[in-house]
């Protein structure tokens, strides 16, 4: 149990994580992130880069969806726009891999707004169509200009950072693993001021936010600038962690895995788009692993099986929507408030 | 009745207004002097609400001209408005139900901060003292003014009505208004919720040096606390005056006989 | 310019684009009853082309009857769809419903997957191979009888639509909810309705699509081109998703002719594009479907 | 950061196997001379499940052979794969948790984009050799890709193969190429151009068809106007060539139609129905019911699956079976099994006899087996049967 906290300044009451609790945790989860390199195999390494990469991703898609609600099924694209800017960058210019990544990501920036530009004009669903056709009219452009390598994609060479090859997921999770966490502090910095306000007020209700001073176009287009900037970080990161990039490595179906992620989650609570991402990531492990526990008195186990994740994709869309639309930062949420009165109340 | 120009913060000169073929406003004219309380009456569909959006700048006039503070708004979009201190509330509550009570309430000031993507990103420096800032004015000024401090933290959707309307005027408050625009403050309250709304109105018009304007159908609170009433019918102003002038006003009584119970009212403030 | 090659290129666009408007009119009937954008129609449309298979390949029942055991398998799960997964969402934002046909898409590409297996298939043959000539023109015979059959289920839709009494319930429902419950119309019963017959159709397109170029897990891509359609149609418009399907189907013909096959999606989409921009509401839309 | 951060020298044995534990994951095989580990990434989903679920069976067929025989120089064969959906990301994630397990000198990747990302890795690591169920042509470079190899010719050999069949049944004659826009239907599409020049033949028509397009009209209409002796499809399994045929034949076109490795698979030409018969296409293997010729590898095959099995089946069964015989050659040359002695020992590979599952004795000088046979759709026997001998480039 947690007794009443008792707070004597604003700025504590401000700050994001205000409990002396959460403080703990965060500093054990700090703690355990920088621990874990060393005790992991690359496998578990892999994954966690991968889920790093996921939420830098989904955070920046819950910044324009879940907060800002612009429904947007661009985000691989998007992170696509990245992924080549850092694979050009670094095949054909050969500048330093924190500058293709920040220069990756503000290209994107600028692609997101150019296909920001019609959120005035159209909402909703709308909205959400008009990326789909972005992400076309973008795949298009990549698998025909010969800058991007056409069909066959680019594959670049290994980053270098202090003289190290950045080749193992080892080494990739130093670089991944704090640019994640400063964009999704980045994230939650940002609700805590006018802008991430403003987001809110818009995706709340758009026309009463312009009583209260702020110009809807503007901040739709900050917001999917905001948007696109984390997708193509998140993109730029991919490529330097896959090596590859190709005009098939960023389908539709990413796109709505992003959304389906933020989905379960929780739209509109940074917590949501982590937790959202790392389950989504994960489900996938978790099935392969349910079916190689069962090949052995099944050996089909892994073929058959396998179809069954794209169901269980599927359905956890559509369950979270019906019977848990906050997604999983409710259900932690509910965890919390239950141990919070625990004992007293049950 | 328009008085000296340096003492009329707003003034509406011949604002027409037309959707369509449908005439929402006919030349409407009148002015709300500084440090007043002007309401604004009117049968059901009479034009109040579309004049408040003409005003606020979502419908443009198809003839005449708003004049705020001296500057002609003509071309002024809504944000810009809300900059030059022209605050309201609405008739249906637009609060934004996902926020909490405070961030409700801050978002008021958008307009008047200063912090750039970059500052909020990172949430030091400037962000950071003007968020504190902001918070300190409102707790201070704000919440305990409107007696809202069991609810700061509370989820908007899960308030009662009458508190959403006490947290909508705050909002209103913390946008720093020279005009506070009211649509409707107390409709659906019951009678004490209006008492402690009517009270915080005319302390709002003393404390804060706000001038008020409002559309409101409770005829006893319009009459009790306006300085000035101005009567629409059909788009068109019929009757304007103190609230006495008013009352005695024969094509005011005429435009609100059909009106049932409001006639009554109207004539028997007392009772309402 | 050669007029007969471009006749012939003319038609072959007309008779996919049949198919796209017998699609985007299951999806119109859809939004029109409950204003649920149904992105999982390409999905459904694949169903019915491996209820097709299933039933004249796996149980060897001749086409007259397997036609019918396809389109009744569609109005099944639009029954079932509506009921359990659209229902539940009354009320919540559109945009959560439209992520719950996301869903829905993926779970029925993965079943059709579980229970045919991965492999693309080929329906059985029952249209007549006999090649069809108009004048000198040529006309795929599968795609001449493909656009008699869209041709067919337009005109029973519309004619449904504007004279029986389901589809004035619809038409009602789709003007004022509120007011269609008024007068006594069941407003959850021309739900199911809209769903089940929708479903039929497009699940029968799927049968007609099949039998083209064959069925595979991911023939649901269908519905892309399905969506441009009725974007650039117009949401809420029986007549906008025929002459929509119509123009796209010509349209990438002849970008496919002219450009390259990998033009196609590209010129469609920028058709989309630009429709959004210019008219949101579609060329035979309501204004106010905008406001979405 | 620095070199010293690498993850070997920081940790200890004890506190690996500990925080493994910990974290699920099992402890590494034992090393030296027990099993030999064959990793896959394997399309058992996606748009490539239906190789993959025959690729997956082929490798473990053909292991079980290897291992109820006592395996190879005494040392079984382990195979542990895992479902990619035929996606990159998941293909490495796949390469990454079987790496991580186990220590894996033989590895079978999915698609070409997996073995472009990976093959700097295997260099890194150096310790085994891949193959897949890409023929690229890009990959076919043993010196961009030292470690990798393919159980038959790249994609442009088949069509090297193709052409000069065409070259010597038609001189001159008209060619029209028909392909997915996809890195896996543009692959072999210019060096062929190229090829089909010197070969003094006309490609008169290159048709791209977007990718899950089923509607070919008008793609069968430019290719009556362009009308070729010879149609050759690429980058395709099935839908759309048979729709393409149909409606071409009803046009009264009389071109032949050809088509490579991937859709030439006897149950799928099957499907095509009517429109199959006289299909033709390039093939490395005997087909599963082919009993020309002495071939005990099939035999065993038949004995082991009665029904017939696929051409990706016998793709993951040769893969597999080059692979043990890699590491047979490997193993009796005493040399330890790292990437590039597996290779040596591949690539040592001369005149070699697989079984009968290639028609003829097989050399492997550099990533690719470039041998193969046209066949052709025989509808009364409905089979595909041998149109040509086998042709051997560079022989």
């Amino acid at each position: 149990m947690r007794i009443g906290t008792l707070k004597t300044s604003y700025a504590a009451d401000e700050a994001l994580f205000d409990t002396r609790l959460q403080k703990l945790l965060l500093v054990l989860a700090l703690v355990a992130a920088v621990l874990f390199p060393f005790v992991a195999s690359p496998y578990w390494l892999f994954l966690a880069c991968l889920c790093a990469i996921n939420v830098a991703s989904a955070t920046g898609l819950n910044i324009l969806t879940g907060y800002t609600g612009l429904v947007s099924l661009g985000q691989a694209a998007f992170m696509s726009v990245g992924a080549y800017a850092v694979a050009v960058l670094e095949i054909h210019v050969g500048t330093p891999f924190l500058i293709n990544l920040l220069a990756g990501a503000l290209v994107t920036a600028l692609v997101g707004i150019g296909v920001g530009i019609p959120s005035l004009r159209v909402k909703g669903l709308y909205l959400a169509i008009a990326t789909i056709a972005a992400s076309v009219v973008l795949h298009f452009v990549f698998s025909h200009w010969s800058l991007t390598g056409g069909a066959r994609g680019l594959s670049m060479p290994p980053a270098t950072l202090f003289g190290v090859a950045l080749d193992q997921p080892f080494q990739l999770y130093w670089p991944i693993m704090p640019v994640t966490v400063l964009m999704v502090l980045g994230a939650a910095n940002l609700f805590r001021t006018r802008i991430g306000r403003a987001f809110i007020a818009i995706r709340d209700r758009d026309i009463s936010a312009e009583v209260l001073g702020i110009p809807l176009l503007r901040y739709k287009l900050m917001s999917f600038a905001v948007s696109s900037f984390y997708a193509g970080l998140a993109g730029g990161l991919w490529a330097y962690f896959f090596r590859v990039v190709t005009p098939e490595s960023f389908p539709l179906v990413n796109s709505i895995f992003y959304l389906a992620a933020i989905i379960v989650g929780g739209m509109g609570t940074v917590l949501g788009g982590i937790l959202g991402a790392v389950f989504m990531t994960m489900v996938p492990e978790v099935l392969k692993f349910a079916a190689g526990m069962v090949t052995p008195f099944y050996p089909d186990a892994l073929a058959l099986l396998a179809p069954v994740r794209t169901i269980v994709f599927g359905a956890l869309i559509v369950g979270f929507l019906i019977f848990e639309p906050h997604g999983l930062a409710e259900i932690w949420c509910r965890i919390r408030r239950f141990f919070h009165l625990w004992p007293f109340k049950t | 009745m328009t008085g000296a120009a340096d003492d009329v913060i707003l003034s509406v000169k011949g604002v027409s207004l037309a959707f369509g073929g449908v005439r929402a406003l006919t030349d409407v004219s009148f002015s709300v002097r500084k440090g007043s309380i002007t309401a604004v009456i009117g049968p059901n569909g009479a034009g109040k609400t579309s004049l408040f959006n003409t005003i606020s700048g979502f419908y443009r006039p198809r003839a005449g001209e708003i004049v705020f503070g001296g500057r002609n708004l003509a071309g002024t979009a809504p944000p810009e408005r809300a900059r030059l201190g022209l605050a309201r509330t609405f008739q249906n509550i637009a609060l934004f139900r996902g926020m909490t009570v405070l961030d409700n309430i801050k978002l008021g000031r958008h307009a008047h901060m200063q912090t750039g993507l970059l500052d909020a990103l990172v949430y030091r420096g400037r962000a950071r003292r003007e968020e504190l800032a902001l918070r300190a004015e409102i707790e201070e000024r704000i919440i305990d003014f409107l007696e809202i401090q069991h609810i700061r933290n509370a989820p908007v959707a899960t308030l009662p009505y009458g508190l959403r309307k006490r947290v909508e005027l705050a909002r209103a408050l913390a946008m720093r208004p020279r005009l506070l625009m009211l649509d409707e403050p107390v409709a659906g309250m019951n009678r004490e919720e209006t008492e402690d709304m009517a009270r915080f109105i005319l302390d709002v018009k003393e404390e804060w040096d706000v001038t008020i304007l409002m559309v409101e159908h409770d005829m006893g609170m319009v009459m009790d606390i306006s300085d000035h009433v101005v009567v629409l019918n059909f788009g068109q102003v019929i009757a304007e005056g103190s609230p006495a002038t008013v009352q005695a006003d024969p094509a005011v009584i005429a435009a609100y006989l059909g009106a049932g119970d409001l006639g009554r009212r109207l004539s028997a403030p007392e009772a309402a | 310019m050669d007029w007969l090659f471009l006749t012939e290129v003319f038609l072959a666009g007309l008779g996919a684009g049949a198919l796209y408007a017998v699609t985007g009119v299951a999806f119109v009937l859809i939004y029109k009853a409950t204003r649920v954008v149904n992105l999982a129609i390409g999905e459904i449309l694949m169903l019915g082309g491996y209820a097709f298979f299933g039933a004249a390949a796996g149980w060897h029942l001749p086409a007259w009857i397997a036609l019918p055991v396809a389109v009744l398998s569609g109005a099944l799960v639009g029954a079932v769809v509506e009921r359990g997964l659209i229902r539940p969402m009354l009320g919540e934002s559109p945009i959560s419903v439209f992520m719950v046909t996301i869903g829905l898409g993926s779970i029925l590409a993965g079943f059709v997957q579980v229970v045919w297996g991965a492999d693309p298939l080929r329906l059985p043959e029952f249209m007549p191979s006999a090649p069809i000539f108009l004048g000198e023109a040529y006309l795929a015979p599968k795609v001449a009888y493909g656009f008699l059959a869209a041709m067919l289920v337009l005109a029973a839709c519309v004619s449904a639509l504007r004279f029986s009494r389901g589809g004035v319930a619809l038409k009602a429902t789709a003007a004022d909810q509120g007011a269609a419950y008024s007068v006594g119309i069941d407003v959850p019963r021309v739900f199911s309705l809209s769903w089940i017959v929708a479903c039929a159709v497009a699940a029968g397109a799927g049968v007609l699509v099949g039998a083209i170029g064959g069925i595979s897990p991911t023939m649901g891509v269908f519905g892309l081109s399905v969506l441009v359609v009725v974007i650039v149609g117009g949401l809420d418009s029986m007549v906008g998703a025929l002459v929509g399907g119509l123009l796209i189907g010509v349209v990438e013909a002849f970008a496919g002719t002219f450009l390259g096959g990998e033009y196609k999606f590209l010129v469609t989409f920028s058709i989309m594009i630009l429709v959004l921009m210019l008219r949101p509401y579609g060329l035979f839309g309501t204004h106010e479907i905008e406001r979405l | 950061m620095t070199r010293e951060f690498t993850r070997r020298n920081v940790l200890g044995g004890g506190a690996a196997m500990g925080a493994g534990l910990a974290l699920g994951i099992r402890p590494l095989a034992a090393q030296g001379g027990g099993e030999i580990v064959l990793g896959g990434s394997i399309p058992l989903t996606g748009v490539f499940a239906f190789a993959g679920v025959g690729i997956h069976a082929g490798i473990q067929d053909y292991l079980k052979i290897v291992n109820d025989a006592g395996g190879v120089e005494g040392r079984k064969i382990k195979y542990v794969a895992e479902d990619t959906g035929y996606k990159v990301d998941a293909s490495v994630a796949a390469f990454n948790k079987i790496t991580g397990q186990e220590k894996v000198s033989l590895y079978y990747g999915d698609s070409t984009g997996f073995s472009k990302t990976i093959n700097p890795e295997l260099e890194r690591r150096g310790s085994m050799i891949m193959a897949g169920a890409s023929f690229a042509s890009e990959l076919n470079d043993p010196r961009k890709y030292p470690l990798q190899f393919m159980a038959g010719p790249d994609y442009s050999e088949m069509f090297g193969i193709l052409l000069r069949y065409i070259a010597k049944e038609k001189p001159a004659a008209r060619l029209a190429f028909v392909y997915s826009d996809t890195e896996f239907g543009r692959d072999p599409i210019a060096p062929s151009e190229t090829l089909a020049k010197t070969l003094g033949l006309n490609v008169v028509e290159k048709i791209v068809t977007p990718p899950g397009s089923v509607d070919v009209s008008t793609e069968v209409l430019k290719l009556r106007r362009a009308n070729p002796d010879f149609t050759i499809f690429h980058g395709y399994v099935l839908a759309p060539i048979p729709e393409f045929i149909t409606q071409a034949r009803q046009m009264g076109l009389r071109s032949k139609f050809m088509g490579t490795f991937w859709s030439m698979d006897n149950s799928t030409v099957q499907r095509m129905g009517e429109v199959a018969e006289g299909f033709m296409g390039v093939m490395p293997y005997r087909y599963y019911y082919d009993s020309e010729g002495k071939s005990p590898m099939l035999e065993k095959i038949r004995q082991m699956r009665p029904e017939y099995q696929s051409t990706a089946y016998l793709q993951g069964f040769v893969t597999a079976l080059l692979m043990c015989e890699a590491v047979k050659r490997t193993l009796s040359a005493g040399k330890e099994l790292t990437g590039a002695n597996l290779k040596v020992g591949l690539n040592g590979i001369k005149d070699f006899d697989t079984g009968g599952l290639f028609g003829v004795p097989i050399s492997i000088p550099g990533n690719s087996v470039p041998v193969g046979r046209i066949y052709a759709f025989d509808g009364k026997a409905r089979q595909m049967v041998p149109a040509s001998d086998w042709i051997r480039l560079g022989a």
